[in-house]
């Protein structure tokens, strides 16, 4: 099972390659990296079989934690390798003006993404959370008019990395490690105090970026709006529910504590309602989406804020809905940029764009019994639990924000179908690969309504593994020295 | 037996009602010459223009509706009657009640209207217009003074309202214990019977008599016997509810023709007002007057 | 002050040719002037004599000089005073300038006196049938045109010769028509 | 498989056709033979109506830890046979010619054969839902199902559609929260846990839940104020389609309402819950909202100048009289409240089918561009007769019957403002349909309608067969009492003691064959008087008293526009007060919140956000 | 002062009805209509003002069951009251045509007898009863208000002993009064009212209901028929 780690250094590797392999041969350049993510997608595939749902740690080079790099794969770590591999083929840029470079940049995205997935320690998070960014960067100035948008991106990210490592140094300062399973033995003595806290914060905003959390995603829209729409169909779909994975992590294993998750709401919360106001408003397809992308997370947010594992449950079906979504919205955004009045009739010609971009508009806003609705449905049912007029503020706030979603989203629908409106120049229709992708995440949506009693029931399994703490230290195997010096404090 | 009971009350109490509303109409029209210091019509002069309408040689109809119009107009009030108890008689009084009663007695009107519309005449068009208007006025005290007539007697069937006035005397008429509800009552019987200042719907001289512009013959004719029905439904009702109904025909007919007399006395004075100013002035007064009657009347 | 008017339209008219200027009463003058010099006359009083308001235009058949008269009165509400200006013109071809451009109202005294004169006059917004939207025959105020003869031939009379009435006329009595006024 | 099953099977089957065969020319016709298949298994379960009994779906999930569950019950079974009546009513006249000139006016008539199955079909499912999370789910799906049949029409009706779906996902979120509030209690939907929870909260935290439920539920129903949506939104739809959502569609806020307020809640309970800090109760609040939603739409009607406009606003109004006789909480009061829903439904499907035929014949539905129309569509007239004779309440038709109800059950409970209000709504809305009849069908005819013909059978079968409805469940009520008296003892009302001519009781009862009887035998005696007189000699309607004016065909000599000028001199001035100010502040302060929102976004030194965050957080960390 | 104009044309006399109920009932009727005239006062020219004070307190005509009206359907007498002129007397024409029978025309002042003063005037008609079966003229300039009434007694008495029927005439002879409208109006004239069509629906056809001036009337006028309701 140890192959696991293959999911991160193939692309890797084949991230070098690239170039060399393309100025021999374009086509077998060309074809590399499909390759590799096919190769990847099958090796996670057989660990996920083999493993059977239990989790196993994996110390690179034989070193033990805390000390040595460890691999924590469970299912979680494994359904976002997975769904890594996935959508990084699925989104593969197969018709980029650069395309070794891009090739390239995607595959370290890939290698860095399935490392965040799996890295089991604070350093290595934070090792694969820049190589994301370097990769994401490069990604996003691939764009034409997105130089501008990626500086600022790069500055924000950049910004943000500071913030995480002066975390993690925080952290390490308390607890003199930085190896989870180890963090979470010793969190309850050394991080349930203000410092704790406040590395939490740091790391929050720091990750925050990519996870589009609140005040720290204000480079969403205009990045959003002018990158490659599969770039940022990716950044939307995967990176961000990567970082707020870490996040995730790092709430259940080391910051369980009720401020944290005070912290997460608020600023969930806030996402949510600034999200969803500013996509109220906006003027363009792109931009509204980035801004209902915004909206999205911070319900994520919002739905981790909810102790134990009735909110990883619904943070984590969010999520995956959002996944599955937002990138295909992308994906039929392509062709229709531009002001959204000029949208009117649009359906004319491309009725099968129209039509996924309703279903999925009606799967984000919740309609039963789309995939949408339960995810929304989970969190409900969670924020209604907890007591504290706090959360149902949050319950009313995404209610609220719900309405917004639906008005804007159908007044687009509505402009797609818009008949007698004049003559305006129709817009381009997609290209088929779009359509054809975009297809396969609606039908995916669809088999999820009609698989949705096993889905929930897996899902619910995964939620469970992940917020069991006791289970992750019982995995990772720490070196006794260590765990003594644990003990002893 | 029964049955045959009923179908003779259920006969003789239109014809009643139409022979005493002759008389009515006599009544105001004398009494709009004397007060105008004329002679006024011979004994039977009400009659007499029944019967020269309905015997008119020409007759024009604008279509089935102006004639079936007449037929509402004329059938429901017959219809209307049944359900006002007299002495000995009580119709289906028992089975109706005043709402029904009140809302029976729309029927006529929107007969009427429903002909008017079809003689396509505006003037016909403006009448009915006002007079709906007119309706939306006046019925608002009605109403008011029915519910506080029926919360008083805790039943909205008339039979027992009255038996409940003539349990002793005048004493427990509906006028002397619950007069703000009477005067109010008085004040919408008026407006009712549409004679000045309520008679903006017909303003001839300005609207041609409005809905019946375009009646003749017996058309006409059967509005006159329309207004026979009209002023003894309201003389009638007036009575039952306030006056403890008759006792026996003499008190009966006594009352009826008082009550009767009373707004057509003072309607003579008045020129007319605006359909707004209608409105503003019956849902002014009355209304409050009747509410607070049935303040007094709920405690 | 009424001399003052006169004299002051005696100034005003000097320039045009043929304009007699007559006091008819206090506040009332008549100006008589040649039909081509009447637009200008008129001019001159609603610019410079605040003669603003056009009271009426009056028509006159001169059966026997062959002419129609037009009248136009012209009042100011300075002075308070009544102006009328007198003008002939031939009754053949009957053709006059109209005034509306000066004063709006004659729109309706220039179509009335069309109607009733025949008289046209060019320039006038409408010369449609006014009152008379019966009326097929001759312009019925002009003198040529024979109102009982007219009546004569459209309707018939009633002959009426109850009893009672030849008792009064034996008695010498009842209606006498005098033999001049018996038209033929 | 119970009957339940082969009910929902077949409004499937019945998708399914629209869906395969809506486009074909016999798809309507096939449609309705479906939707008589439904009622026929409706009726399999005719049963309900007589024992408060159940019939459940063997359709049922786990889902989330919650089960969903399918029944019926008398309430259920009376919602749904009007749905399904409405859907096959339309659905037949679709069918025929209205639909070919739909198709060929560039409408798509396959989506809206679809829209109507799709309709029912989640009506049906809403009707069977046997617990909270089934009734939200049916209630979306209703909610979407309509916002499907109104914006197929595109044009206008866009706009009042997205208003729509605003308005209902806002309701829908309400709904949610309340439910979630009870969740939160019991950790469950079923209605027996919620139930048990709502009878044992305090007043102050039931409140909360009861709000958000009946708001959400309200929304549907266009309680005040949240009726704006709705006249718009029906009025646009294509004919048929109108009259299905005029018939029946925001009867569904009030089924839920009844489950929520009546079955779960329990009326005694609401009708004793003071508002906090007054001396009302929660059945006073929802009495007065019931009042004024007759009152102001109804008058708001009376100003409309569209004829399918004019009706969809007395439809909100006329809502307001079912939940106000539902509120009162007594037998009378609630049999009203509950009948009139089955009325309303029949004459307004009646109206709007008359005036969909007069748009398929003239191609307008401006009142003032119509007149005369009796002479060419006497059969529509007729229908249009009995609804507007039905939709102001006056005997001998149903509505009245209801309102009967209504008005006996304030009388009897002492309630005279309300009483008054409840009347005012009545005359207004004589009022206002007589303008409707007046302005299409009586006056003159014009010119350029001179040579239309009545409609097809197609579309006038439907509409008279309702108009036979509404005139023989006017005459006998107690056919529809027996079920409305059914689901009083399944909902735990008062059961009305009800006969086949109305009501037997010592207080003032009510006869309706009597009534009508007396009713028509005036007629009679009124027919023979007027016919003995002399004959009668028809001219043409330009031979008309014009002050002894010449009137010729060019002329227009009707009087449509502003037809009440009296009174709007009085009220008009009310009109500028609506509550679309109201509407219009939310949407301005929304507006004015999302553009600074989106100004945070187009900031341009981004990371300032981000540094004054962590200087905040651990701020707050350290203090 | 009030003369009767005698019936023009001999009329074909209705044959009384043998039957002793229907005579007493043709009685009774003509009773009724004697003593309940509707009239509608068609004020044309100065006599209108003779009216008011015979209808109010010094005279009130309503003791004889007279009252006025406003519109030709409900009235039962039209009242030509001063000169015609021709304009008027169109209106006049359609006014009387709309009224239903029986009705009766009186004229009141010289004007309607023979023009009056007007008697030369090329505007006004000279004799209404060329135009309309003139029931009774009540001459005068003007007549006062005690001859008004007087003339309206004599006019009941002339109802009530089933005398007035100049109605009829102008149904038998429709032709010559037409002819004499399309003489004075053209030949364009028509009313609303179809007259032949009433003629032939009451059984009012005489020798002259139809003729050349009817036809003339056929050729030019627009469609008179009733709205029939179509299915």
């Amino acid at each position: 099972m140890n192959q696991i780690v293959l999911i991160v250094v193939l692309p890797l590797l084949a991230a070098f390659l690239v170039p060399i392999v393309a100025r021999m041969s374009a086509s077998l350049g060309a074809a590399l990296g499909p390759l590799v993510m096919g190769v990847c997608l099958w090796i996670t595939g057989t660990v996920a079989i083999e493993s059977a749902g239990n989790a196993f740690a994996i110390n690179i080079g034989g070193f033990m934690p805390p000390l040595g790099i460890t691999f924590f794969v469970d299912r979680l770590a494994l359904l976002f390798a997975f769904l890594t591999a996935l959508l990084v083929l699925v989104l593969w840029p197969f018709q980029g003006e650069h395309r070794p470079r891009e090739h390239a940049l995607t595959l370290i995205l890939a290698a860095a993404s399935g490392g965040l997935a799996l890295s089991g320690d604070l350093f290595n998070i934070y090792v694969f959370y820049e190589l994301v960014s370097v990769a994401s960067f490069g990604l996003v100035a691939t764009g034409r008019r997105s130089s501008a948008p990626a500086i600022r991106y790069l500055i924000l990210s950049g910004f943000g990395s500071v913030l995480a490592l002066v975390g993690i140094a925080l952290v390490y300062t308390q607890t003199g490690t930085l190896n989870l399973a180890h963090l979470s033995q010793l969190a309850p003595t050394h991080l349930i105090n203000p410092i704790g806290l406040a590395a939490f914060a740091l790391i929050l905003l720091g990750v925050g970026v990519k996870a589009e959390l609140f005040p720290v995603n204000t480079w969403v829209p205009e990045v959003y709006a002018t990158a490659p729409n599969r770039v940022s169909a990716l950044l939307a779909g995967l990176v961000s529910k990567l970082a707020a994975l870490v996040i995730l992590r790092l709430l259940v294993l080391v910051f369980a504590q009720e401020q944290a998750l005070l912290v997460m709401l608020l600023l969930g919360l806030l996402g949510v309602i600034t999200g969803e106001l500013a996509a109220w408003r906006a003027q363009d397809m792109n931009r509204m989406l980035a801004y209902s992308s915004i909206g999205q997370l911070g319900m994520v947010f919002v739905a981790f804020s909810i102790p134990g594992e009735t909110g990883v449950f619904a943070g984590l079906a969010i999520a995956l809905h959002h996944l599955v979504v937002k990138p295909a919205l992308f994906l039929l955004a392509a062709r229709w940029g531009g002001a959204l009045s000029g949208l009117a009739g649009a359906a004319g010609g491309n009725l099968p764009a129209a039509l996924l971009f309703t279903l999925f508009a009606l799967s984000l806003v919740g309609v039963p019994p789309l995939p949408g609705f339960w995810a929304k449905l989970l969190l409900v049912m969670g924020l209604a639990e907890q007591v504290g007029p706090l959360y149902h503020f949050a319950l009313a706030g995404i209610l609220i924000a719900t309405v917004v979603e639906a008005n804007y989203l159908f007044r687009i629908v509505s402009t797609l179908f818009h008949r007698d409106s004049p003559a305006s120049p129709a817009p381009q229709k997609h290209s088929g690969g779009d359509i054809a992708t975009a297809g396969l995440f609606g039908a995916s949506l669809i088999a999820a309504v009609l698989l949705l009693i096993p889905l929930s029931q897996s899902l619910k399994t995964i939620a469970q593994q992940t917020a069991d703490a006791a289970a992750y230290r019982a995995v990772v195997t720490l070196a006794p020295t260590t765990s003594t010096l644990g003990d002893t404090q | 037996m029964d049955a045959l009971h009923i179908l003779i009350e259920l006969t003789l109490m239109p014809l009643v009602a139409f022979v005493v509303g002759l008389f009515m109409v006599l009544m105001m029209r004398r009494i709009a010459a004397r007060i105008q210091r004329r002679v006024g019509p011979p004994l039977l002069q009400p009659l007499y223009d029944i019967l020269k309408l309905y015997g008119k040689q020409t007759q024009i109809s604008h279509g089935i509706l102006h004639d079936i119009g007449i037929i509402m107009a004329v059938g429901g009030y017959i219809a209307a009657e049944t359900m006002l108890p007299v002495p000995g008689m009580n119709g289906i009084a028992d089975k109706a009640g005043l709402i029904t009663l009140a809302y029976v007695l729309m029927v006529p009107s929107l007969g009427l209207a429903l002909g008017v519309g079809q003689c396509a005449n505006p003037n016909g068009s403006i009448g009915i217009s006002r007079a709906l208007t007119a309706m939306l006025a006046y019925d608002i005290p009605f109403v008011i003074v029915i519910f506080g007539v029926a919360w008083q007697a805790g039943s909205n069937n008339l039979v027992d309202i009255i038996a409940l006035q003539q349990v002793d005397g005048i004493a427990s008429w509906g006028i002397v214990q619950t007069p703000l509800l009477a005067f109010a009552g008085l004040f919408a019987l008026h407006a009712i019977l549409g004679k000045h200042p309520f008679e903006i719907y017909i303003a001839p001289a300005e609207i041609a008599t409005g809905p019946m512009v375009e009646m003749g013959g017996k058309y006409l004719g059967g509005l006159f016997v329309m207004q026979c029905f009209q002023l003894y439904t309201a003389g009638v009702i007036y009575t039952s509810l306030f006056l403890g109904g008759g006792e026996n025909w003499l008190t009966f007919l006594v009352k009826s023709f008082a009550v009767v007399a009373v707004p057509i006395c003072i309607a003579y004075l008045f020129p007319r007002f605006r359909t707004e100013d209608v409105v503003r002035l019956v849902w002014k007064w009355p209304v409050m007057l009747g509410l607070i009657g049935i303040a007094f009347v709920m405690n | 002050m009424s001399q003052e008017l006169t004299r002051m339209l005696d100034t005003l008219t000097k320039d045009i040719a043929g304009a007699k200027v007559t006091l008819k009463r206090a506040r009332r003058m008549r100006i008589d002037v040649d039909a081509d010099a009447l637009p200008a006359l008129l001019e001159l009083l609603q610019g410079r004599g605040s003669y603003v308001h056009l009271s009426a235009i009056s028509c006159v058949d001169w059966i026997d000089d062959n002419q129609f008269e037009l009248v136009y009165h012209v009042w100011s509400y300075e002075s308070n005073s009544l102006v009328s200006a007198h003008t002939r013109i031939p009754r053949d071809p009957g053709v006059y300038l109209s005034i509306y451009d000066l004063y709006k109202p004659a729109a309706f005294f220039e179509r009335d006196i069309h109607e009733m004169f025949g008289l046209y006059f060019e320039g006038s917004p409408s010369m449609e049938k006014f009152i008379l939207t019966e009326w097929e025959g001759p312009p019925p105020m002009r003198k040529d045109f024979d109102a009982e003869a007219w009546v004569r031939d459209t309707f018939t009379e009633r002959d009426y010769n109850p009893e009672w009435l030849k008792e009064l006329t034996d008695a010498g009595g009842g209606i006498a028509i005098r033999p001049q006024d018996i038209r033929k | 498989m119970t009957p339940l099953d082969y009910l929902l099977l077949l409004s499937l089957l019945t998708v399914v056709i629209a869906l395969v065969a809506g486009h074909r020319s016999m798809g309507g016709v096939w449609l309705t033979f479906t939707y008589a298949a439904q009622l026929g298994g409706l009726m399999l379960m005719a049963g309900l109506t007589n024992q408060p009994d159940v019939i459940t779906s063997s359709l049922s999930f786990t889902i989330l830890g919650q089960s969903l569950t399918w029944r019926y019950d008398a309430l259920s079974w009376y919602f749904a046979l009007i749905t399904i009546s409405a859907g096959l009513l339309s659905t037949m006249y679709t069918a025929g010619d209205w639909g070919e000139k739909f198709r060929a006016d560039g409408g798509n008539l396959w989506l809206l054969h679809v829209a109507i199955a799709l309709n029912v079909l989640s009506m049906l499912i809403l009707l069977g839902s046997g617990d909270l999370l089934t009734l939200f789910i049916g209630w979306e799906l209703v909610s979407w199902a309509s916002f499907l049949l109104m914006i197929l029409a595109g044009g206008p009706s866009i706009q009042a559609a997205i208003r729509y779906i605003t308005y209902a996902m806002g309701g829908a979120m309400a709904i949610l929260a309340g439910l979630a509030l009870i969740y939160g209690h019991t950790d469950s939907f079923t209605y027996p846990a919620a139930a048990n929870i709502l009878h044992s909260l305090s007043t102050a935290h039931l409140w909360a839940p009861l709000l958000l439920l009946t708001l959400g539920f309200g929304v549907k129903m266009a309680l005040l104020p949240l009726h704006l949506w709705q006249a718009a939104a029906y009025a646009h739809t294509p004919g048929p389609g109108a009259a299905f959502l005029g018939a029946i569609s925001s009867r569904m806020g009030l089924y839920a309402l009844i489950v929520v307020l009546i079955q779960l809640v329990g009326l005694v309970r609401v009708i004793e819950l003071p508002v906090l800090f007054s001396f009302i109760s929660a059945r006073d609040v929802l009495a007065w909202v019931a009042a004024f939603t007759i009152i102001f739409p109804t008058f708001t009607a009376l100003r409309q100048n569209d004829a399918r406009m004019l009706l969809a606003w007395h439809g909100i109004g006329q809502g307001g009289y079912m939940l106000l006789g539902l509120v009162m909480g007594d037998a009378l009061g609630s049999a009203g409240g509950l009948m009139h829903v089955f009325n309303h439904a029949t004459y307004q499907a009646a109206l709007f089918f008359s005036v969909a035929a007069v748009v398929y014949r003239t191609g307008t539905a401006d009142l003032n561009r119509l007149g005369g129309l009796v002479a060419r569509m006497p059969l529509s007239f007729l229908a249009m007769l009995v609804g507007i004779i039905g939709l102001a309440g006056l005997p001998p038709m149903n509505g009245f019957v209801s309102k009967w109800l209504v008005y006996r059950s304030l009388m009897l409970e002492g309630e005279p403002l309300l009483f008054v209000a409840a009347v005012v709504g009545t005359l207004g809305t004589i009022l206002s349909v007589y303008k409707l009849i007046h302005n299409m069908f009586l006056g003159q005819l014009r010119v350029e309608h001179e040579n239309i013909r009545e409609a097809p059978w197609s579309m006038t079968a439907p509409m008279l067969i309702l108009s036979v409805v509404v005139f023989v469940t006017g005459l006998m009520p107690g056919l529809v009492l027996q079920w409305i008296a059914g689901i009083q003892a399944t909902v735990g009302l008062p059961v009305i003691d009800y006969s086949l001519g109305g009501l037997d009781s010592a207080q003032g009862s009510l006869d309706m064959l009597w009534v009508v009887g007396v009713l028509f035998a005036g007629f009679g005696i009124g027919a023979v008087l007027f016919y003995s007189g002399g004959r009668t000699h028809r001219v043409h309607q330009l031979d008309n008293y014009a002050g002894g004016h010449f009137l010729s065909a060019d002329i227009r000599y009707h009087y449509s526009d502003n037809f009440y000028p009296g009174l709007m001199r009085l009220i008009g001035p009310l009109y500028r007060y609506s509550f679309a100010w109201l509407e219009s502040a939310v949407q301005s302060g929304l507006g004015l919140l999302s553009l600074s929102t989106q100004g945070f976004y187009r900031r341009v030194a981004p990371a300032n956000y981000a540094l004054v965050t962590a200087v905040l957080v651990l701020l707050w960390v350290m203090l | 002062m009030i003369k009767d104009i005698p019936i023009i044309a001999e009329q074909a006399q209705q044959p009384r009805r043998t039957n002793p109920l229907a005579h007493v009932f043709d009685e009774l009727m003509n009773f009724a209509r004697s003593r309940s005239l509707f009239m509608l006062h068609y004020c044309t020219g100065c006599g209108a003002i003779e009216l008011p004070p015979a209808m109010t307190s010094r005279f009130d005509m309503e003791r004889l069951g007279i009252q006025p009206m406003v519109t030709p359907r409900q009235a039962d007498i039209l009242l030509v009251t001063g000169y015609v002129s021709i304009k008027t007397l169109k209106r006049i024409i359609l006014t009387y045509e709309q009224m239903g029978s029986p009705k009766h025309v009186i004229g009141i002042c010289s004007c309607t007898v023979n023009g009056g003063m007007y008697w030369q005037s090329y505007a006004t008609a000279k004799k209404l009863d060329e135009y309309l079966p003139v029931d009774l003229y009540i001459a005068g300039c003007m007549p006062r208000p005690e001859a008004v009434i007087s003339g309206l007694q004599k006019l009941i008495d002339n109802i009530k002993h089933g005398k007035s029927d100049n109605w009829k005439d102008y149904y038998q002879r429709y032709d010559h009064y037409l002819g004499n409208q399309q003489h004075l109006f053209g030949n364009n004239w028509q009313t609303p009212t179809d007259v032949i069509g009433e003629a032939r629906e009451y059984g009012l056809f005489g020798p002259q209901t139809l003729g050349q001036h009817t036809e003339l009337l056929e050729s030019v006028q627009k469609p008179l028929q009733p709205l029939e309701m179509k299915l």
